[in-house]
């Protein structure tokens, strides 16, 4: 079978559509060179259908926004987290509200791409955050896949939705690569999990490239605890009945999240757990600490406050015994 | 062709009794937002509306009744939303601060002052790739200062866009004067990016209608954007909580100067008086019935507070725990 | 005693703070003729430190950070909620992280105002938001004072404080009288919160304006069920170990929270209430819904989407029975 | 005064030279950002910092090297900075994409492109409160796109700032050319705020210099802000990283034509030969060390990891539930 690498799943989901509907198209900087590998090929196929922007992110993210009401399906792809919120307003408080405020007349359908959320090392204090959490508390529909086939079938769904929708790709995940037969590639619906191993002693709930990460881990456990990994891969929506049949199961629940800790996803989860979950033991959560702000430029430093694998491990230890 | 000059007239003492009508009913409480009212610059509206092609769209901003009324949005319909009703021209869901009315031809009014320029641009852009359709921005003086419309700007320059950016420049953003607000000119802003723009008098729909139709021809024929900045003056406060608060940001003077050129006077005095008085009895009639209507539509049932917010819809959680 | 309302204990707070400290300015929209009453009475006292801004926020609030590391103390003021995601980029991503970058070379004391955060019936669907709790996730200091006292207070230590400090002011609050002492007028430190009303079988923490509310209903079970009233008055810092003493009395909590579910203050706290707090029941939110936008022009539907004190008592007397 | 030639050259070659040092440790990994290379660009450095008071404010951006060593940031900890450790200028906090240098009157580097602008008019503004000190924004042509520095050239021309805003026009933003991303001029949008405007040869650091004295001058006198377009050119890619990706975005004829007014040839024939090598010969030495410091200075302690995030510290909670 190929191996599919997560950046080119990307390109031949937006390829794949771009090619199957007309009014989808795609905008950003530096596209036409395919900085991001995401639009590799495309001017070619598509040459009016690629539009590369000077670095005005509110102008034409504002810009996708009319075009989306106008019929078109845009994709907006941006270099940077921050660029995210910088554009947050446009977002959450103009693309995703519009439709409501004209009681149904129009729809929205843009596609927000970040090929690359979180820390890259090296990259400064500005260029290594996780803004996830924040689209998803707004209320704007928000993905993250872990694999080549769910950003496949992610990415697809999010230009397929009628609303705005935030596509984030972790940055350790785009280099990733699956044995994958392109035929099995397809849409795969937001806000429906993923039990990615089961176990029956505790559920790590792990968001984007932590799914790996806790794979490992659980791997690495195996003698000892049995782990289930369960992949929301969608935050908002997000699938509650998926996690609550594995807690149903493990009656345990650690999370596993790269977003800062206070009012983070993993506070969502342990929320909803306390509130509707029957658990044996309290939830934990392994994340960025508070206010955490990666230097992005130390890897000591950077290290130090993100996520890891020996705290998983802990966190597991410590659930499965309390 | 110019539309004839009881037209504009017409459509200027809709919008005029309209907002005055709105003023009764943001003091009877059924207005709860309060409005801001364009009375004074109902000129602009009627010139700049008469000269769009039905299917050409608009985007509009918070002081924006008159585009409305003047692009036919049903009055009945319109009031019902700024009263809150499920009759309303968005089911309640818009008010009087960020409307829309697609049946008219306008799109929206985003709330944040400047931006709709740049959704108006992308609308522009979708618009042409399929036909000959145009998109018209309205903003205020206010807006020139907000980057964001400065980035719609350049990119609708680059892509030779088929939009109309139209300032409606009052003088005043809220309290703040223009000339402390503006470095350089409005006018200045869309040059500087290649766009043609021109100051015209506001006042007088015939003037508004020559100034807008030209530019509109140059959108529609493939010559790209352009700027009119049309000069105007509210006589109300910015928003009707003025009428609660006494905010001496200008002086009688300035106003009464305005005054003299109130653009229902002077469409008036181009219309034979036995005409005016048909129009104006026709335009009461509008009225009381829109009113009519929009204080019987129901309101909005608050089990469906959510419907409308997404178009492909998901399950959303209460606010409360249902365990 | 004189009667001191919130809105006027911010102008008394900031006109203090200004006479005190010729390095305090103000800039935002609007402030000449006081739009908002906070600056009530200061360009006639300071004619060179009101600031009087165009339409342009990003750029204003990079300019107060920029002349906060030049020295100066500013104190910016935005007119209404959505207008804090406009500059979310700019406080966060710039302001926030300026002293961490330069390696402690530099500070950035900033103080963001909103007075007015919430809904105000009938302005409309981007007028209504509560972007609290991004500001805490992002790990901005971030304070909701729900009394003139603590207005005052909280508003003067934000002042003081050597980073950037959003204070947020509810908009149901902002009319509320309390009859003060001028002399017991203080700073309140960031991070300490309070309980309002003591109560045995029950904390309830109650952010901003909903405290009000949460007393009346405290008030109402008095009969019934014995309410502590918990107010964090500071979200980023939390006062943990407040919450913690007074969860360890009562062995319940509910939290009441204007802010949209999902990745809200409610599931910070209560996700860490499950984490380290013994509870004798399942804690509970009363919350906006996930995804909320409050339409804010017609009261029914707006009033649908907020937390109201009917859903507060089903929540107490649920978490009580449990 | 104008500097005299020997310190010109001295000032480019130091820059060139520790440019290329830092490409070497970007291959060998101790610089684990890759950097954006200013190689081509000296002159700007060199003739804009002699122009400033030693006390005068500049904001850097990513591609601001040349600026830190042309103001006399030490290379040693400067160069520990760029290879995170606590020697460097911020302790290992910035690294090469957010660095400041309050000794040598850098006040950092906001990787937000273009606003810096206003960062640099409040610090400009804060300044001019308490003495004749200046600021000045150094960006890029990508940067005159970014709506949020079009909104500080309003407020510094309304408030009459003293800031210097310093464009280095070298052609492309990344991949994309500047006459695909900006309609009209870059000193088309200064002039349409007021602020006077030039576009200036950046290959010549006295051309540069004159140009910028002028503007300082002007600043420091109360004469409020102006903006120096340097046209410029980057040798090397973006970021180092276009040293692993072919990006054909500029054909080796343009390379070529701009190698012709490589600045530290221009500045090289006006200094003799001898001069020439005794600087080159201290260059190399003053660059020996700096490399030595910064690979021999520790790295951070992850313990440290919260030091400085706060001026006013609070508690934090780490990432992992204590209880
Ligand atoms: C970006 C932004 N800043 C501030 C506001 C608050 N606000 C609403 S209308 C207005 C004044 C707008 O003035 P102008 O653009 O001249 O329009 P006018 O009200 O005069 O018609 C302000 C400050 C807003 N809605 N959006
Ligand atoms: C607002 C913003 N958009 C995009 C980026 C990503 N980015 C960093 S540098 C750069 C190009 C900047 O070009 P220019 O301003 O001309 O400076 P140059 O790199 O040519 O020196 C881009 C797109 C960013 N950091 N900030
Ligand atoms: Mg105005
Ligand atoms: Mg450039």
């Amino acid at each position: 079978m190929p191996k599919l690498s997560y950046a080119k799943a990307l390109n031949r989901a937006l390829t794949d559509e771009m090619e199957r509907d007309p009014d989808v198209f795609v905008l950003g900087e530096d596209l036409k060179f395919a900085l991001n590998n995401v639009t590799t090929g495309l001017l070619d196929r598509f040459p009016d259908r690629v539009l590369e922007t000077p670095l005005s992110e509110q102008g034409f993210t504002n810009f996708a926004t009319g075009a989306a009401m106008g019929g078109k399906r845009p994709v907006v792809e941006y270099q940077i987290p921050f660029l995210l919120l910088l554009v947050l307003e446009q977002i959450a408080n103009q693309a995703n509200k519009f439709r409501l405020m004209s009681g149904g007349q129009v729809k929205v359908p843009v596609t927000y791409l970040l090929p690359g959320t979180g820390w890259r090392p090296g990259w400064g204090a500005q260029h290594s955050d996780q803004p996830y959490g924040v689209f998803a508390h707004l209320g704007v529909k928000t993905v993250i896949p872990a694999t080549p086939t769910d950003a496949y079938g992610l990415f697809l769904s999010a230009i397929r939705d009628d609303d705005p929708v935030v596509v984030f790709c972790p940055m350790p995940a785009l280099a990733m690569r699956e044995d994958v037969s392109y035929v099995d590639l397809a849409p795969i619906p937001l806000g429906v999990g993923r039990v990615r191993r089961t176990g029956t002693d505790v559920t790590v709930l792990a968001v984007g490239h932590l799914v790996h990460e806790a794979l490992a881990v659980a791997d690495e456990l195996a003698g000892e605890v049995s782990v289930e990994v369960f992949d929301p891969r969608s935050l908002h929506p997000f699938d509650w009945a998926g996690l609550a049949a594995s807690v149903e199961r493990t009656g345990r629940l650690v999370v596993f999240d790269d977003g800062n800790r206070f009012c983070g996803v993993g506070a969502e989860v342990l929320a909803t757990a306390a509130e509707e979950m029957r658990l044996a033991a309290p939830p934990k959560r392994v994340t960025r600490p508070d206010a955490a702000v990666v230097v992005g430029c130390a890897p000591e430093l950077d290290l130090a406050v993100q996520p890891s694998r020996a705290q998983l491990v802990a966190a597991i230890q410590a659930v499965v015994k309390s | 062709m110019r539309p004839a000059a009881e037209a504009f007239y017409g459509t200027i003492r809709l919008i005029r009794r309209f907002e005055e009508r709105c003023i009764d009913l943001v003091r009877s409480g059924d207005i709860g937002s309060g409005i801001h009212p364009c009375i004074g610059q109902e000129a602009v509206a009627a010139g700049m509306c008469a000269a769009l092609r039905p299917d050409d769209a608009l985007l509009s901003n918070h002081r924006g009744h008159g585009h409305f009324l003047a692009r036919g949005s049903d009055p009945g319909r319109f009031l019902a939303e700024l009263t809150g009703r499920v009759g309303g021209v968005d089911k309640g869901r818009a008010g009087s601060f960020h409307p829309s009315d697609l049946s008219a031809g306008i799109w929206g009014a985003s709330g944040t002052v400047g931006h709709g320029a740049a959704i108006a641009t992308g609308l522009g852009w979708a618009l042409a790739r399929d036909g000959d359709r145009i998109a018209v921005s309205v903003f205020g003086d206010g807006a020139v200062t907000q980057g964001a419309l400065l980035e719609s700007f350049n990119l609708a320059s680059l892509w030779r866009v088929p939009v109309v950016f139209v300032c409606e420049n009052n003088g005043y953003a809220t309290t703040l004067p223009a000339p402390t607000a503006i470095a350089g000119s409005v006018v200045g802003r869309a040059a500087a990016f290649g766009i043609p723009a021109s100051t015209v008098d506001g006042q007088d729909p015939e003037v508004v209608y020559d100034a807008m139709a030209a530019a509109v021809d140059r959108a529609r024929s493939g010559g790209g954007p352009s700027l009119v900045e049309f000069t105007t003056y509210r006589y109300e406060g910015h928003h009707t909580f003025e009428r609660r608060m006494r905010l001496a940001y200008r002086d009688e003077a300035e106003v009464a100067r305005w005054r003299e050129r109130d653009p229902l006077a002077i469409q008036a005095a181009r219309v034979p008086p036995d005409v005016r008085e048909a129009v104006d009895a026709e335009v009461e009639e509008v009225l009381d019935a829109a009113v009519r209507f929009a204080l019987e539509s129901p309101h909005p049932d608050p089990a469906d507070a959510f419907d409308h917010l997404y178009a492909t819809p998901v399950r959303l959680r209460a606010g409360v725990s249902h365990a």
